[in-house]
């Protein structure tokens, strides 16, 4: 099986979801963090204080599937996070060795 | 659907058995004459300024300050996190605004010697004349820069509320001087129309005690151009726009209810009969149009929510605003009662109509305060307050057309007004935020900051 | 364990050397006749309004007014995120519930002409007679629905306070219906006994300013029938069952505070001598109280915490409340210190006894209502209030039997009556949530909205 | 750089418009002769308390009293999410004890029978002989316990100004035993020196009607010696120290602004002329000052910020204080305007000196303290209180070098005791948490608590 | 090495991690992430608006243990993150490649 | 290319950001954790409660970087999150099998 791990722009959560859903991808997990890349940051004032924030809110979306579908799902995450302005993300794919189903104790491609 | 009309039928009837009941219970209440005529010492001499009556005077101001700050946190808490402190400034700035503008401008326009019953003259500008000896035309026992102070707070507060429709998208820049303009423009005028001395409307016979021409209708109809104007947030309908931190809500909600006694209350202008009899009607229909808003969202929805609760509350407090000098306890339940099941009925209606009226101001003030503004003319009784008037139930079935001129004319005026001045700063320095700066949120595109960094 | 014993053998020190003093200090203190006397001008006729005593009351009912929403955040800040509406909920629909109830019949029932010394009649009913002129028989000086709204908010916070027994797992609409049903069946009698005219406790010579039977005792002791009924929540001494926002907790801890000031000092039910005093010692408990927690906890623990520090104000608002009006500043300052500390030991001591009260109502307002309702007869003085009594201290051992006897009165009726209706619902309509609901938490679950959404 | 000249040069500008207009426009202003003088009736015989002007006193001390807390949640904000109960805690604790500091020492060493112009004698520990009858010498018309308890929340919020400049490092136990010595070595002399009957500056004339010189300067330069002597929090120019919470902030800054209205419109220690009088330059200065620190940031730095507004509105209300009660509206209104420039400045020019005033009270309460108290020296009339003075512009050039001088005493005095106190304690007991301790945060290491568990 | 990502129940976490401490394990890495999958979320309620929510609150355990232990570890979380009812989580296995301990410098399974 | 996952302290993060872009990383993303470990967590008290927390903040940065570079950057990174106290984390190597950037379909390491 195969970890695709993706960070996308936070509004584009809903879309990329939808897709997955349509392509018939059952789960995923989803989690927030930051971002620093090409994109740049923003400057915040308090008082006399000026910072640099270079970190950018992101999501990190983790599905596992099965090799078979992995390439789709690679496509479909890119399709729909993609706005085309800088900093829309990156998609990492890995290699899963065992996968188990907690409820069910089921391990394989049939516990995703 | 059918719980609703279930949930109508039933309240209907709630308020037919509760209209004879108030007819008869709210009649027999033993009262002094308390009000105006009480204000007015029977001896002559000078008018005398009153420790108590300005003491309350005083009260009030500072609790109809602390709305502002509330509304701030009210509406702050309904937005999204990174429009958070955006939002709060919309109320927060009217503070630093209206306060200048008030002293310098505003106030003897709204209040000063009258000019053709349409707005007041330039004699108090700067409020020069101004001073700590008390003004009899307005209020006779309390220094006259008292009376200034107090009406001050409304004038703050109104076009605070219709920030309401536009958050999370305005330039802060054009809503300053949409805000400073409309102050100007809309406020000024209209308040002296209803208050001022030789304001046409006053003089018409119309009742607002505490605000509801002057405060919610003005601001909530604004707001419904605000709305059409600017047109939808991004991601209306799409995204969840869900409130960031309903605790906020609950505190701003809470101090609005709180200040409101101020606001009320305080608009008898004196401690006494009238400012008590203000007090209770005022807590009596919040409470109960919380309850009643609670109550018809769990029938309608399955689930009571603590955000319908506080706007029922909020409902409340605009619809007993008009009356709130004029009307009796049980009367003030009444209207509670419909002012919780109207403003949500008119809140669930605002998706049919597909502007985007972010916080509910027209479903909340407009429509509440049109609500407020007409049960005065069935309720207003001149035993609670024989300079007020009395209302259709009461034997007077004109006031209720006069109400209903005043309510049309309110609204046409606001509107107007409001949407032509909107139109003319969009077409010069643009109403809206960049899609860029939207997306980021206000916080950071407007303000370069964040609420919170946790 | 030794700290505790080391910590408490030095309070006792402190009580003696502090009673000694108290009893030498407060006595010179110069005083006018205040209070209740005071409030009967000499001159006959007709009782006229007071423009100030009505501002102070109105302010004071504002202030009191505010508590309930202070509750709600200072209860709200105590729980887990996800029942931080429902909690907040807890409080505030009593504003809708009690408002509606007290004006229907709940003023009649408590403070209506008397019946057998036990419970008003119906003559006042919808407000019926309850007009705008005083009843000297409550207020001499003041509007009678300036009364009537005063001990609105007295009854409405009161039922609220028990809901920190059963935070995080209670029914809403059991909730509602048990609320309902408590303020007929409890607190409307209870306050007919102690404050009404003709009340069997009154006459019998009871004193309680402003509540600590009425309150304080009423809630919190039936707050230990709701713990004891309901059971303990999951995960009850396994999880991390601790406060997720102690910053709400804070800001509700200080509107209590502030709002206990018109608790207290507004029970003067009149502006001057006795409000002052009562204010004062108000002020001087509860910043005792504050410190002596705090204290207390960091001798025995090692760390004073912020939460410790609210809890002993809020301990020393409780304790001094029925004995507000009666005793001096340093006899509250002994109150106070005793209230910290006992407090802090009552609530330390809950795992022993294994019910899950959650937020401590039983630990603060049922000992702490009961410490203060005690104190009161050991230190009230007439040369405070001369309509009051004195205490122990002040030559009259028998108040000491008399406030006892009315504690246990106040205990046993709470208990049981709330006891019996917490079985009946329970077994009628089932006062829990279900297993899943309540790990969900209240806010979805009851509510279906969530607090934050960051 | 360029834009900031700029914007002084135009605010230069401003201010000698305002100036004149301000002289001119005040004056004619048509004045009964409030303050103390309407104070004393004129009928003979022992001074009687009016239910008003307590009414009003004892409103203004709850006002008052909540500033601490607000003050608590307004710094609360400002540090980072670890630190935010300590901070809290440093407000909240003054609450505990300067109100036992003040009943049983701090009143008599301020304002009991003086000793050589000095400092008040020990006649009134443990308020021996502060009964409820008017001290004519203070109040008149209110008990003289209801003037005690309104100058105990001036001693109370004092000290906890000055904890903003030690956020985030300094030791629970030392920050504690410093406030305590503090009330007595700083606070109880300089109040005595100012308000106290036979006090050398209030014989010299000094006016400072709410406290700019005993509360503002003294604890702006106390916070100074304190981010000296305990040097720069870790992290201090390297890491994002940035506001966690600046919805806290706002609250916190809101309920300030409301609680002023108490603080410095109860000064007058009365309802009526001079009370309103107070309220609305409050109201007017605080507004404006929000306005001008806002658009002063706008031009420099291009976006305007919420914390920017409130700190605009704190800073004014700080340098509206010490002249609340001398000077007319347009004046005020200068006054706001320059305190909000003015102190801008001041908090951005800190990053030049180097040291780390956490929460810039050197910046606002210093400066803004400063500038008000000599400002009040060129705007204070006796049109507005006949019991005060004139200033420059009324005609008293010599009352700009009383006002001059009396800001010198009050710095220098602060600054050496504080300096030396803390110098010794540094030395004894030690500041400073330890380094982990420091990066843990005060919540968990001084309070073994957390904020927030979301 | 082995890295296993368990996704659980919030409140199942107090008795995963005192179950993997007792096999012997000595430290863990928690995340708080959103789940999408066959448990249903919930739908939220505000004013005039109504909003389903897909996504429910789990907690993403990541341990790393030598391979021979995996097997042990991914045995002791299903049964004690296990409560029978849809949503209970998923287990994934994959290969870690290098450990290195930032204080001490230390790789390999010393390193954990 | 390696994915390379460091669990650190919270306070080191500015360090060891500047220290990877000085190695010429260009991208990163990090969220908060909770850290179970050698490290001792806290007491906290809440009125009569009495609780210990094991878990200690901590932030997890993740790096993908080509295969060439892994090496120096997980000593960049040990250097600069350094502190020489229990806690300072660890840092877990790992493959990757492919990457993408979604603004650019880009694949490779040319997409990082
Ligand atoms: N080498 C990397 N390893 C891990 N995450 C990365 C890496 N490079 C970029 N990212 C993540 O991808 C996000 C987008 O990258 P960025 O360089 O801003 O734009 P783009 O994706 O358009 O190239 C970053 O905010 C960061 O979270
Ligand atoms: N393919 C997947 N990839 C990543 N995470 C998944 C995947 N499927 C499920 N999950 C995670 O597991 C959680 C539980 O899955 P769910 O389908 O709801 O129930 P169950 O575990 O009982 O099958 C989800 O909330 C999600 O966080
Ligand atoms: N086996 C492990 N798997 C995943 N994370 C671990 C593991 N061991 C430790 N950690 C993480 O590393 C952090 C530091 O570990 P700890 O044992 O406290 O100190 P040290 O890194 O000095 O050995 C822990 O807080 C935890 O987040």
């Amino acid at each position: 099986m195969v970890k695709i791990e993706a960070i996308i722009k936070p509004f584009r959560l809903t879309e990329v979801q939808e897709a997955l859903v349509h392509i018939g991808v059952q789960g995923m997990t989803v989690s927030e963090v930051k971002g620093f890349g090409r994109q740049k940051g923003h400057v915040e004032f308090y008082r006399g204080a000026e910072y640099r924030v270079d970190f950018v809110p992101k999501l990190l979306l983790m599905v596992v599937v099965p090799e078979s579908l992995a390439e789709q799902v690679v496509d479909t995450i890119q399709k729909a996070a993609y706005t085309g302005k800088i900093g829309d993300g990156k998609i990492f794919a890995s290699r899963i060795s065992d996968v188990m189903r907690i409820r069910t104790r089921e391990t394989g491609p049939e516990a995703l | 659907m059918k719980r609703l009309v279930f949930a109508c039928g039933f309240l209907v009837l709630v308020l037919i058995l509760c209209t004879a009941f108030a007819g008869a219970a709210d009649a027999p209440t033993p009262l002094a004459q308390p009000g105006v005529a009480a204000a007015v010492p029977a001896e002559s001499g000078p008018p005398k300024i009153d420790t108590g009556d300005t003491a309350w005077v005083l009260a009030s101001t500072a609790l109809v300050m602390l709305m502002t700050p509330g509304l701030a946190l009210f509406y702050g808490g309904m937005v999204r996190r990174k429009n958070v402190l955006g939002t709060i400034m919309h109320s927060f700035v009217a503070l630093g605004i209206i306060t200048v503008q008030w002293v310098l401008f505003g106030y003897s326009l709204a209040f000063g010697p009258d000019v053709g019953h349409f707005i007041g003259n330039l004699d108090w500008i700067g409020l020069r004349g101004v001073g700590l000896d008390p003004n009899p035309d307005y209020a006779a026992t309390i220094p006259h820069q008292a009376y200034m102070i107090f009406q001050m707070m409304f004038a703050i507060i109104t076009p605070a509320l219709i920030s309401g429709a536009i958050a999370e998208r305005i330039k802060f820049s054009a809503y300053v001087v949409f805000m400073t303009l409309w102050a100007f423009l809309v406020y000024d005028p209209l308040a002296h129309w209803v208050w001022g001395t030789g304001g046409w409307l006053k003089e018409l016979g119309a009742l607002d005690f505490a605000g509801g021409l002057v405060v919610h209708i003005s601001s909530g109809v604004s707001a419904l151009a605000c709305a059409l104007v600017l047109g939808r947030r991004k991601g209306y309908g799409v995204d969840l726009l869900a409130p960031h931190n309903l605790t906020l809500t609950v505190i701003g909600g809470c101090l609005l209810w709180f200040g409101w006694f101020g606001f009320n209350s305080g608009s008898a202008v004196a401690s006494g009969a009238l400012a008590t009899s203000a007090f209770i009607v005022t807590h009596i229909a919040t409470g109960t149009a919380a309850l009643s808003w609670m109550l018809t969202e769990w029938i309608h929805r399955g689930k009571p929510t603590a955000l319908g609760a506080v706007s029922g509350a909020v409902a409340g407090l605009v619809a007993i605003t008009p009356g709130s000098g004029f009307v009796g306890p049980l009367s003030s339940m009444i209207i509670g009662l419909l002012a919780g099941v109207v403003c949500y009925g008119a809140v669930n209606l605002k998706p049919r109509f597909g502007y985007d009226d972010s916080l509910d101001v027209v479903g909340v003030h407009a429509v509440g305060g049109t609500l407020g503004a007409l049960l005065t003319g069935f309720f207003a009784t001149k035993l609670i307050n024989s300079a007020g008037g009395d209302g259709l139930f009461f034997g007077n079935p004109s006031q209720v057309g006069i109400q209903a001129l005043s309510i049309v004319v309110a609204w046409v005026y606001s509107f107007v007004i409001s949407w032509i001045l909107l139109k003319i700063l969009d077409k010069t320095m643009g109403l809206r935020t960049s899609e860029e700066d939207e997306s980021l949120g206000l916080d950071l595109s407007q303000h370069g900051e964040v609420g919170y960094t946790f």
